[in-house]
Order: C-alpha cells, then structure tokens, then sequence
C-alpha cells in the first residue's frame, strides 16, 4: 500500500498511455487516453493550494520570529489572499471589471516588465562571456558577432549597403546552428526517454521517500 | 588602465542601454530599412486587390505582441485605404484580446482618413470563445457564429458592411497577426487551404523560424517577421512608425553591446599581454 | 488495433531501444562490467560548488527548472537534486531549492528530506529551506533573484527544462558571485547557460549526471544502451544520407511509415 | 473604462515598471515590495482562476449537473496531496506524486520519440551530391557533418580520444557556432520586448513619443 502500490500505478498509467498514444482503432484507449489528459490536469487543479500553504508558512514563520524584512512577508500574504478572496468572492468570473483591472494594469505589466529586463542581462553576459580566451570562447564571439550585426539595418549600412552579414547570418542560422541543435536534440531525447523508463519501471524511485513509515 | 576595460562595471552597460533605446524612440534617425521578399509580397498582394475588396484580420495576439504587429497592422490600413483603393476590413479573433487590439488599430488610423466609416469601411466583431471550431463556424454565418453582436454591443445585422459578408468565404484576402497557437496552422487547415483564400501574415520574430517551412511551401503567401518586418512594411507604406523607430533602437542597442564585447577583448588581450610580458 | 499512421518505425525502434535499456539494466544488476564513463566537466564541479559553501557558510541554491513532470528534463533534476541534498547533508550546508510547479514542490521536499535521513541528518532539515515561489514563469524569477540578493548562496545550480528566465537565474547568480553549475535540454536555452555559467551540462549530459554522480551500475548501464541508440542514429544518418545522393528517399520512406 | 481608472493603471504600470527594473541596478527596498507584490498577487490570481477554470466547473458542472461521478477519481488523487501535512497520514500524498509521474513519463515514452529522434535523423537525409548548385552541396555536407559529429559528443562509454576525440571536437565546435548565433539571434527579440516597456513609459505615461 505505501510503496509497491504507488509503483505500480506508476507503471500502469505510463504503460495505457503509450499504447493509448501509439494505436488507434481501439475505443477503450482513446477513452483512456482523452480522460487521462483531462484527469492530469484535474489532478493538479485541485491540488493548488499546495503552493499557497507553503507560501503562508514561509512567510508565517517569518512573520512570527520578527526575522529581518518581517513586514514583506506581512504584505506577501495581504495580496495572496487579498487577490485570491477578491477573486473568488467578489470577482467570481474573470470578466469581472475589477479582476481584469487587477490582471491588466499589474499581473500582466510587471510580467512582461520581468520578462524584458533580459535585454540587460543578455548584454552583460555577452560582454563577460565572449572573449578570445579560448579557441571554442573565440567561435562563440564571433558567431554572435556575425548574427547581432546581420539581424539589423546596422549591419548593411557599416558594408556600405551590402547584404553580406544578413546573408551570412541567415546560413549559420540554418545550416551549422540547426545542425549543431539537432545533434544536441537527437542525444538529448533517447535520454530523456531511458530517464522516463527508469522512472516508469520503479528503478528510480527518490521520491516514494521515507515519510510516515 | 587595460584590467578597467575587461571589468567594466555591468551597470554601465545597462544604463548606456535605457539611454540609447529612448533615445532611438524620442529622436528616430531612420537607419535605411530595405524591405525583404517576404515582405514585399504582403505588401504586393494587398496591392493588387481590387478596390473595395474585403479583407479579414485575424487578430491573433494579446499585449505582449503589441511592438512587433501593432506596426504591421496599421501599416496595412494605411495601404488599403490610401488613394482610393477603399479595401474593407472585418476583424475579429480566438484570442482574448482580439477586440481591443482591432480597435486601437482602428482608432488610430481612422484620424488619418476622417471620411471612414465604421460598419461600412470596417468591422470588429472582436473575441468570441470557442477556439478553431468558430473558423468553421464563422464560413457558414459570420453573423450567427458572432451571436448576433459586435465588439462594441452594435447588432451586427444592422452593419451594411455585414449584409454584404456573410460568410468567412467570401473574403478576398486573409491577414493574420499572431503570437502563437491558435495561430496560421489552424487558418491554413480550416479557412485558406480548403477555400483556397491567400494567406499573409505578421508574426513575432520568435515563431518566424516555425513559419517558414509554411511559407516555402505556399501556405503562406506573404510574411511580415516580426519588428524587422514591420519596420519594412512601414517603409514601403511610406509612413514610418513605431517599428521604424524601433529598428533604430534595435540598431543602436546592438551597437552597444558589441562596442562592449570588443572592449572587453581589448582589455582582456591587452592584460594578458602584459603579464606575459612581465 | 492498429498503430497510428506514420508512427510504425518510431514504434518499433523505441521498443527496441527500451529493450536495451533494460537488458542493459539487468545485466549490470548480474554484475556485469560497465565501461569506463568520460568526465562531464560540470558534473566534477558539483563537489567543488558545494564544498565552498561549506567553507564560506553560504547556502547552495537550486531550480530545478520550470517544467512539469510531463518533462523527462524534471525528472532527470530530482534525481541529481536527491546526490546535492547527501552532499548538503553530510557537509552540514544549507540547500535552498526552490520551485514552480505544485506538484514538482512536494517530489522536491521528499527528495531532500530523504536525502537527509539516509546520511543520518534529519534533525538538520529545514522546511523554510524548500520553497515553493510562484506558478507564474517570472514571478518565479523575481522570487529567486531576491533570494540571490538577501541570502547570496555560494552555488547556484540550475537544471531542468529552462525557458526564458535561464538568463536573469544565470546572471543574478554570476552578479552575486556565485559558482554555477547549468544543465538543460532545452537547446534555445543552453547558449545563454554556455555564456553565463562556469559549467553547462549540454542535452543528454543532463541525463547522464544521475547515473555519473551516484556510480550505480543499474543507471550507468542505461548510458550505455543510449550510446548504442546514437549509434544507429549516426548508422541511419550516414546511409540515409548516402542513398538522398544517389537519389533513392527508400530509407526516407520508411522511417516515416 | 474612465479616463480616471486609466490615469492610476497607467501610474501603477510605470511605478512597477520602474521598480521592477531598477533591481537590475541594485537590490532595494521598493524592489522588495514589488517582488512581494507581485509573487502575493500571482499567487492569490493563480488559485482564483484555477478555481474559476477547474474546480467550479467540476463540481458545479461535472458532479451536479452532468452527474460525472468518474470526476471523483482525479478529484481524490488531487486531493491526497494534502495528507502531507498530516503526519500519519502524509504517505497517501505519494498517490498524487505517483499518478503525475506516471502519466508524465508515459508521456515522455509515447511522444518524444518520433519527433525528437526518427523525425530528426529522416530530415537530415540530405543529398551530398548532384543537386545542381554547389552551394547547396556545401550547406549539406556542413549539415550532415555537424549533425554526426555532435552526436559523436555525447558518446558517453568510449573515451575521447583518436579519431573519436577528433570527431567529437569537431561536434563540440559545431555546438559552439550553434550557441554563439542562437545568442546573437535572440538578442532582437529580447530588445524588442523592452521596447515594450519603454514605448509604455514613454508614450502612454509621459506622452513624449506618438
């Protein structure tokens, strides 16, 4: 009950849904198939919480021994549940004028303002990383170097109009990077596919842990 | 000397960075875009429609997509409706967003050409949920398929354009605008490939590589690729706009990083030189 | 019952493939001599990293990325999570791991709790020190650079299935000078980890720490059943392109049966 | 919406804008409150429209109205998770763990295969000869040499040296061309997305660009 049985769902669910995956023409397994997707996302639908817990007893914790920066962790758990209640009881649909204010004009803007600060990391990685200390750091630099200047008008006008760089960065953009990603791909696949295996057949098995026993 | 130009401190780079990008979008200088192939067919195919032709926009996108396709959109407004050409458009989407992006288009563009008429020039019927189903849905009744109203709440049998429109077949053209999924395939399987309707679309740069096996293979008939693209579009419109603007910054940031990476082996050859040297 | 068109070759290639995999397995299991495995530069790291944490009292962190665990990536992470939670343990080092999914967060807390107590140290963990910080891709990041800035761990090891925040993980860590140690099959992702981190584990290197880090013939003999899958990769590589030249697509054909 | 409800999103936009990005400086105190903010709200946001999307649905929808009790399954699995927090009850939580896992690495098993090994290897038959332009010849000998090469890297069981360790250099500096250019190809988008934020912060807050 509290290791062989967990297994061994383990290995039946992964066994139906590669058949279910691979064959048609048999009705049983496209049911089991369509009902497994959706029970997948059921699953983890319903055990959402689990993050918000964790969350309240980090910061609970904070909160409570007065550790530095306390009064964070106090606002943290305002807008948690502040955001969640709002939602649940007051907004009760997603359409709610406030609830898309709220998604609109904070969750959606601070998202894709996180998500642009990588232009200034991309930059400082760049500037740290390509150096001619090595031959394979050389390639790196100069492979960049090719792409940054044939991706904008930049590139053209230092050539004097001359599309060379573009053009050159379009074929190492096709050929030896597409080859080199293949490669990469190809290796990393059988990989992951004896990981999911080992996992499957119980081989692997960290995380049955040894809790409650 | 040398050792500051290999550890220049990163946050210069990052300052130099928000200075040089403002300063691009407040001051554009216009680096000379010249257009690609790719580009140009859109821009040809919406040319040689005959005046008045209807044209569908598939506004397939939400916010974040706004710098890249925005530009394409109004560039091709602008096209259609400059010198007479008098192309109509109806607009609508599977994405959330589809209705607000369709009116700041519209509204912006509609400044430039006061004489334009909604429900007679142009149409959103906006979002509407139910995913690629409703591209089958809108060939048989675009209106019955929009449940009767537009993005604004205007019943659309009232719309003279939409007497004329009744179904997603009859449009002459289709132009989408997409971030991702749902996206060109489900046109392609469900709307232009069946119905043999021209495709053209505007996309982030991120998915351009997923979309040029459609283009090479004619599923696609015109691409605008992402900024670069837009920035194109908006030239060959002759009315440059934000992706030009953008362009430059994007020129200039580029810039700016390659003078610090070719700083930074300065400094890092030089110093090692000279501990070689002593 | 029939096998869904176009995937006959895949089918029966990846059932060969299994079977290796577990022949392989039980061999080794017989004991079964394994060949000698290359050095994975990044993984002969993961020690070094560690141990300077312990020197210097600072915390290691780790991500196991972002993916769910539909992502064999995720799955390879737990298991090179479960050898640096020993390592944590048996050096007395406190290990940050933080996480994005729901269900990732409880597998990686187990992990690291049992860790703990097979080295004897389950007094030694810290709840507070498994977190997990958001769903949201960059919130997620905005939660792990505030870690790096307040807590300054020492070791930042990142790997798992990576997207877009790869970068602000690796550059955040770098500027709180830390040793960093990346590994993704993600291939848009690894660029920015070459770039920005001392050691990248590269595609199936990733998969291949678990088996290298706990020198248990049982994982190592799966390595070598994924050599002999490359093999026949480049064997139908070399031939395929061999007969494309003299212009038969035969090979071509089948493999899209 | 009212000019006034857009005047405050527009300022609580930039304010985040602002603060989110100055961390890329330095660590501060109004950063710590948008991080805060942000992780808070996306988790309260989180549970909401999971509880909109999933969990109101199954009950009210799913079990009440449709009367599909099979529902119960995936609803107890998901349920179980939060035996953990009781402790002689807390090995139930490995169900949840479990059925996740199984389905995740069926997964792996039945859809990786094909698209990232047969469907990989198939396209990179490409004719090394005879197709009229010899630049196209070239491109494909780069490519069907990169590609084997690359492969040859990740040999774990022979060690590198000889012609393998020659060949897998070769692998090893087809792999670096591949970094360097995906580096340089992304650095437009990531541009772009600033761009973003700036056009915001310029045009719709400050009103300095059109």
């Amino acid at each position: 009950m509290k290791k062989e049985l967990p297994v061994a769902i383990t290995l039946i669910l992964a066994i139906l849904y590669v058949l279910a995956n691979y064959f048609t023409g048999v009705a049983f397994l496209d049911t089991a198939k369509n009902l497994l997707d959706r029970w997948y996302l059921i699953v983890a639908a319903w055990a959402v919480l689990v993050g918000s817990i964790n969350l309240t007893q980090i910061h609970g914790r904070r909160i409570s021994g007065k550790r530095e920066g306390w009064i964070f962790s106090v606002w943290l758990l305002i807008c948690l549940y502040g955001m969640m209640f709002f939602g649940i009881f007051v907004a009760k649909n997603a359409s709610h004028p406030g609830w898309t204010f709220m998604y609109n004009q904070l969750i959606a803007p601070m998202n894709a303002t996180v998500y642009s600060t990588i232009v200034f990391y991309i930059g400082s990685a760049a500037y740290r990383a390509f150096r001619v200390r090595s031959p394979e750091a050389s390639v790196l630099l100069v492979t960049a170097l090719i792409m940054m200047l044939g991706r904008v008008p930049l590139g053209r006008m230092l050539l004097g109009g001359h599309p060379a760089l573009s053009q050159m960065a379009d074929w190492i953009l096709n050929v030896p990077n597409s080859a080199g990603m293949r490669g990469i791909q190809i290796g990393a696949c059988l990989g992951g596919v004896a990981t999911a295996l080992r996992i499957a057949l119980g081989i692997e098995r960290g995380h049955l842990g040894g809790t409650g026993e | 000397m040398w050792e500051k130009l290999a550890n220049i401190d990163r946050r210069w780079l990052y300052a130099l960075m928000i200075f040089v990008i403002a300063l691009a979008l407040i001051k554009p200088i216009g680096l000379a875009i010249v257009p690609s192939a790719d580009t140009q067919k859109v821009y040809d195919i919406v040319e040689q429609l005959p005046p008045g032709s209807i044209v569908w926009m598939g506004m397939e996108f939400s916010a974040g997509g706004i710098p890249e396709l925005m530009p394409a959109i109004l560039s091709m407004i602008r096209q259609g409706w400059k010198d007479g050409r008098d192309l109509r458009f109806v607009c609508a989407g599977m994405w959330q967003m589809a209705g607000d992006m369709a009116e700041q288009a519209f509204s912006t563009v509609k400044a430039e050409f006061p004489d334009k008429e909604y429900g007679v020039d142009w149409v959103n019927i906006g979002y509407k949920p139910g995913g690629e189903v409703l591209l089958q849905q809108y060939q048989n009744s675009i209106i019955e398929t929009a449940q009767g109203v537009d993005f604004y709440g205007n019943d659309l049998n009232t719309l003279p354009l939409m007497k004329e429109f009744t179904s997603l077949k009859q449009a002459k053209l289709v132009a989408i605008f997409c971030t991702g999924t749902p996206g060109e395939k489900e046109y392609i399987k469900h709307v232009t490939s069946p119905n043999n309707i021209p495709l053209i679309e505007a996309a982030i740069s991120v998915s351009i590589p997923e979309c040029m096996p459609l283009v090479q293979a004619g599923q696609i008939k015109g691409l605008v690729a992402g900024m670069k693209g837009a920035a194109e579009y908006e030239v060959l419109v002759g009315a440059p706009g934000s992706a030009t603007a953008g362009m430059d910054a994007q020129s200039f940031s580029h810039a700016l990083i390659i003078v610090f990476m070719i700083l930074g082996n300065i400094g890092y050859v030089l110093t090692k030189n000279k501990k070689q040297a002593s | 019952m029939s096998i869904v068109t176009g995937y006959s070759f895949a089918f029966w290639v990846e059932i060969l493939f299994l079977v290796a995999v577990i022949v392989m397995i039980r061999r080794a299991r017989g004991g079964m001599k394994i060949p000698e495995i290359y050095k994975v530069a990044g993984l002969e790291a993961m020690d070094e990293a560690i141990g300077r944490c312990t020197e210097m009292g600072k915390p290691v962190h780790f991500s196991p990325g972002i993916g769910d665990l539909q992502n064999a990536q995720t799955l390879a992470a737990m298991s090179i999570l479960g050898y640096v939670a020993k390592q944590c343990a048996r050096y007395d080092t406190d290990l940050i791991a933080t996480n994005r999914n729901v269900i990732v967060y409880p597998l990686s807390e187990e992990i690291v709790k049992q860790s703990f107590a097979e080295v004897g140290k389950l007094d030694n963990f810290k709840p507070d020190n498994v977190r997990w910080i958001s769903d949201d891709q960059f919130a997620y990041a905005t939660g792990v650079t505030g870690i790096m800035f307040r807590e300054k761990p020492a070791a930042n090891i990142l790997v798992g299935a990576f997207w877009a925040e790869s970068l602000i993980f690796a550059e955040v860590g770098s500027i709180a000078g830390a040793i960093q140690i990346s590994g993704t099959a993600n291939t848009h992702q690894i660029p920015f980890f070459v770039a920005a981190c001392d050691y990248c584990l590269i595609g199936e290197e990733l998969y291949a720490a678990s088996a290298y880090l706990s020198k248990e013939p049982v994982l190592l003999a799966s390595l070598v059943a994924q050599d002999w899958g490359k093999m026949v990769g480049v064997v139908l590589i070399v031939v395929g392109t061999v007969m494309a030249s003299v212009g038969s697509n035969a090979l071509g054909t089948l493999l899209s049966k | 919406m009212s000019e006034s409800v857009i005047t405050v999103g527009n300022w609580l936009q930039a304010f985040f804008t602002i603060v989110l990005v100055s961390a890329v400086f330095k660590d501060n105190p109004l950063y710590r409150f948008a991080e805060h903010t942000y992780v808070g709200l996306y988790a309260g946001y989180g549970v909401a429209l999971t509880y909109f999307n999933y969990i109101r649905q199954n009950v009210t929808k799913g079990l009440m109205t449709d009367g599909e009790w099979s529902l119960l399954i995936p609803i107890i699995i998901g349920v179980l998770i939060y035996t953990r927090y009781i402790k002689s009850i807390s090995w139930l939580s490995r169900y949840t763990i479990c059925f996740q896992l199984g389905i995740g690495s069926g997964y792996v098993l039945a859809k990786d295969f094909k698209p990232f090994f047969v469907d990989q290897v198939r396209a990179t038959f490409l004719p090394l000869w005879g197709s009229g332009d010899w630049w196209v010849d070239v491109s494909n000998w780069v490519y069907v040499i990169g590609t084997v090469c690359s492969l040859v890297y990740f040999l774990f069981t022979i060690q590198k040296k000889g012609v393998q360790g020659k060949v897998s250099l070769v692998g090893r500096y087809t792999m670096m061309v591949a970094f360097g250019a995906a580096f340089g190809n992304t650095v437009m988008a990531r541009v772009s997305l600033f761009l973003g934020r700036m056009q915001f912060l310029l045009g719709d807050w400050l009103h300095l660009i059109k």
